[in-house]
């Protein structure tokens, strides 16, 4: 893991380039690992992030799926008792819930049910996230769905970096994990500026910008939103944010830690508010740092709607100014 | 494995010219409301367009022979069928603008929604017809799906289900022979006729290159549902004249000679062009109804460049 | 509505039999209401709950539906838009998966898709729950998974009467509603006394006891042991008990004015505690009632584990013991 | 409609007597667990149990039929296939014990766990089986599935991956005619056997009263799967003489005379009675079974009671 600081200038690999490099490294160098998924083959997937895998593996392990994501994931559980290790793609968070079945009921429980005797490392990606003018379903955010379920482990990098250590660590778990990589960001290049530290684990959240004043606790692409919300608020309010990188498990300890050292903890999400990775969060919190806090724990995220049409979804998102404006009530 | 017709061209004889006017009028409307989709999407106008370029005669032929008592489920690739049965164009383009999730009014014309999470409207238009025969009402209705969409469990399921409580219902499947990138011949080892008979649901596979052909097959398959209170799917294969979307680029996939094919068949001109030789319609005919897409795509341009 | 004090001597109704005299009385009355599900009409479901109904009121109207849960689903939608309303059944909680494409991306959003020109009521009925020795997959509770949707209602009822209040609203809502029915009180007879007070609406919560030194907020099944340990831990210790009734949307005024007078809350549920309802009234209440809290929001429901062979369920589940443990190491 | 075998009985003459004594000894052993199973789920050592009574024949058939080298994908009512296939008898009890779930080593056996989410096992098995062919390592897999559960979206999902992969997997579908208390010909309006051809799967349908018809059909198919490196089906009709489960009551939707049919076609007592009447056994050989059995019933009573 290199710790290169990310800046607008500096021109790093995009999110999508990243994670086709892993892929293709992973490829290399696993061979019983294989990719599947619909139009990851001869297109290169819709978003073009497996681009070129398929010339350069084979078909075989590079395989356009039949168009069903039960199918997918179904045969995946199949795969994996045999000894592979399949990288499904989900084409959009959207179409995700045809295999939620045999997410949930199979490849959760596989190894529980085999008494050990099978150790299911699959990965499920998936493209989520709204943002970009997208037609219906093609902008969600369903990771809390999965992020319920005891079996299931759910990453939600904001980088191409983390997204590549999220996956080399998924592919060796042993238990079924779900990635979410934000669309808005695949082929984006100018972010905010992060602190380089790095992670303590692979499955630990980063603080990619030390406060004093508050915290932020947040994953995936709104991580930049937050980041500059953040920076535009400095020095008048020192912001600490808190990625978290994996949604479940929860790496509590960070968060717990930065809102000992700032008392106030703002949770942020682009997935919807309800029953989400926030309320999770907050009641943690609530619970294990209550004596630490110094005023009520706030989540900003969308309010239980429809996803609306691309016309009205900036009424929908979290933007930069309602980050500022929230911190702002929280630490008047 | 190619895909082959199990029923060639067969030019009904029976049709009105009246009938073979309408057909190329729908058509040549839907094409050029097809074309001016992809300027305005080009200029920011439209998110996003899936072209019906090609299906033309697929859609306009099945939507006239089950006529307008029949309630449509569409996929998100029937504009044909949507203006035929009245939407507006405008209101047609108004989802692909971000404006809403469905433009029309779908009671009254018997239009559904698009449905964009594959196969999922199959299951509806069966409950839709079961629920309507219970109230003793119209129970004709009309599920399109594509070929690709076939695979997801909800089609089979929707297959059992019409097949069991022999549900009025004609699935038309207009198989244009890719999903994406991905080929129907490598979606499926058959036909979905043949699978549709496996399920119990008589079925036909035709061209949909004549829009007459088109015609007389679903309109037999409407008389067989209506007749026999039972299920029927006809498979029509057509060509896939540009990307599956405006975002697709199926020159990374498709070889310039199948694209060429496509072209080559396309429905519309073929269609106009054998008309027009058989003396069904003039030139005055011809710029009639070019005048009327000219005024469509204007009014268009209006609203969403 | 009526308030008759339940007890552990007056011979009610049980759970089931409610259930099914609502149903009967909804066919009796709704001409354009129905019934679908697995094994429901000729043997009058696995539970017996839709026992006799066939026979009354016709095969068309209590219908016993293809193995398959999206059909189930996917055909009552299309029903709903020709105007019937369909109350589905599902057979056990853990057989939902199937047909959960159909109600997240399809049930919830036809109203929103039709511009209001459809108004699906839609109610589906699930069994839910442990605590009875069930195989693999019989014992869950997913009520969370569907609480997170826009759109969609769920309901956890703890008794017939609620569960009878409840199916009257539901299929008059206009939108879908999935109602949890604790397996283990179908056919139960003996429950803990519950005040008589009546709920301010349909949707909203009930405060089953009146205390004050502590709020529980829970809901379904769990509600029963939830009481019992309230009444065998009084008068040492004066507990609330608000059963939720609704878990989405849920009734957060009741349970903030009983925080408010009481300053404690602990919330106990059967469903796993990860991202579960439990977190979001823990969210919820570490924001707006932040100020009235004397100590910290405490949870108690099972780990993020998989639920276990029967054998080893009393290990997995909260029982009364350990809610008086709960509310003692709170309160002391 | 009425479920018709397709092939009736044919009794092969090929078979060697060992093998039929072999057919009869695992048949009576499943037996003679099944009902121990009763009895101790009566008193109240397990929690539940799926009888397999009536599908002996299918069961002990088909997998005798295709050999030790088959990875075995089970519902949860393949008992007689787990005896034969080396699962302990208490191991196999184990989870309707609520012990476990799954008592015994799967990969050992090449027989693996019972999933009572139904039809979720259908694409395990094929993904296994092409997970197994790109390894360069036996592929041949047997699915079992019951008639009801091949409603359910996964089994068609299944039978197109296995089509279109050429997978090497037998299915094979015990129709008990039920589905709890749903009867088959409410579930499909044809067969799973003509189902599976709408999908490019070769199949057969034939009677599982007679262990030696299904053995031969079995043999054929395995054969063919093996030569062709492609799938098949082999639907088995069979009677389910005890309810679905032990807490079902079939008499409240069975006719009494339906249930005493099924219990009239017994293939145990009919197989044993007809390998007697054959000289193929003899009392001496009836007599070690039945030892055997009260033997594995006293082990399990004192594990279980
Ligand atoms: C459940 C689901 N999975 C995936 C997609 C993404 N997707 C949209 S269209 C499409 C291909 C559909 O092919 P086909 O059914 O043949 O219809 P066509 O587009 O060719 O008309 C895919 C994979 C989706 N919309 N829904
Ligand atoms: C997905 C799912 N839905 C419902 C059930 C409940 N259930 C268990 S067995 C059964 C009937 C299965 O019938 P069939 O497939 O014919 O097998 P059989 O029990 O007759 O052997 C049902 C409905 C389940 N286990 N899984
Ligand atoms: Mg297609
Ligand atoms: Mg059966």
């Amino acid at each position: 893991m290199t710790s290169t600081v990310e800046t607008s200038t500096v021109r790093t690999p995009t999110f999508a380039e990243s994670i086709n490099a892993t892929l293709a490294d992973l490829l290399e160098h696993e061979p019983g690992l294989l990719l599947l998924g619909e139009d990851i083959g001869r297109l290169g997937g819709v978003f073009r992030v497996t681009r070129g895998l398929r010339e350069r593996f084979g078909a075989e392990r590079v395989r356009d799926a039949l168009l069903a994501e039960s199918t997918i994931v179904g045969q995946a559980v199949g795969m994996t008792m045999s000894g592979l290790v399949p990288i499904c793609e989900i084409q959009f968070d959207g179409f995700t819930y045809p295999a939620v079945n045999q997410l949930v009921t199979q490849a959760s429980r596989i190894g529980y049910r085999w008494n050990g005797q099978v150790s299911p490392s699959l990965v499920v990606r998936i493209p989520t996230g709204g943002g970009f003018r997208g037609v219906e379903h093609h902008s969600e955010s369903n990771e809390a769905l999965f992020a319920r379920y005891p079996g299931i482990s759910v990453a939600c990098p904001s980088t191409g970096e983390d997204a590549d250590q999220v996956l080399r660590h998924a592919v060796t778990l042993g238990s079924p994990v779900v990635v979410y990589e934000p669309i808005r960001l695949y082929w984006r290049r100018d972010t905010p500026v992060r602190d380089p530290e790095p992670a303590r684990s692979p499955t630990a959240a980063r603080i990619v910008r030390r406060g004093t004043d508050l915290t932020i606790a947040t994953f995936g692409a709104i991580t930049h939103e937050v980041l500059e919300a953040a920076h535009d608020l400095a020095p008048d309010v020192d912001v600490e944010v808190v990625d978290l990188r994996w949604v479940a498990p929860l790496d509590m300890d960070t968060v717990l830690e930065s809102v000992t050292r700032t008392g106030r903890l703002l949770i942020v999400h682009e997935g919807s508010k309800d029953v989400g990775i926030g309320a999770e969060i907050a009641a943690e919190v609530a619970e294990r740092g209550f004596d630490t806090l110094r005023g009520p724990i706030r989540r900003l995220a969308p309010e239980r709607r429809v996803y609306p049409p691309a016309n009205f979804e900036s009424e929908y998102l979290i933007g930069v100014q309602e980050i500022k404006d929230e911190v702002l009530v929280m630490t008047k | 494995m190619v895909l082959k017709s199990e029923s060639e061209y067969e030019y009904a004889t029976e049709l009105h010219d009246d009938t073979r006017r309408s057909l190329l009028r729908h058509m040549l409307v839907a094409r050029g409301l097809d074309e001016e989709a992809h300027r305005l999407q080009k200029q920011g106008g439209l998110i996003l367009w899936a072209s019906g370029q090609g299906h033309e005669a697929a859609q306009v032929g099945s939507a006239l022979a089950v006529g307008p008592e029949a309630t449509v489920f569409p996929t998100y690739r029937e504009h044909a069928i949507a203006l035929l049965r009245g939407v507006a164009p405008d209101e047609l383009l108004a989802q692909w603008a971000g404006r809403t999730f469905c433009g029309w009014d779908p009671y009254r014309l018997r239009f559904f929604p698009y449905t964009l999470v594959l196969a999922a409207q199959t299951l509806h238009g069966v409950g839709y017809s079961i629920g309507q025969r219970l109230q003793g009402r119209e129970d004709f209705v009309v599920v399109y799906v594509g070929d690709g969409a076939t695979s997801e469990g909800d089609m089979s399921e929707a297959l059992n289900l019409a097949a069991v409580e022999s549900a009025s219902v004609l699935f038309v499947c207009q198989n244009n022979g890719w999903a994406i990138s991905k080929p129907a011949e490598e979606q499926m080892r058959t036909s979905v006729a043949e699978r549709a008979r496996g399920f119990g649901i008589e079925s036909v596979r035709i061209s949909g290159r004549d829009p007459e052909t088109v015609f007389s097959a679903c309109s037999r398959a409407a008389a067989h549902i209506r007749g026999e209170r039972a299920p029927y799917l006809v498979e029509i294969q057509v060509g896939r004249i540009r990307g599956h979307t405006t975002t697709d680029s199926q020159e990374v996939y498709r070889t310039r000679d199948d694209i060429a094919r496509s072209v080559a068949a396309d429905p519309v001109t073929s269609y106009a062009a054998r008309l027009s030789g058989l003396g069904v319609v003039d030139t005055a005919w011809l710029d009639g109804v070019e005048a009327e897409v000219r005024e469509m795509r204007e009014r268009l341009m209006k609203e969403y460049a």
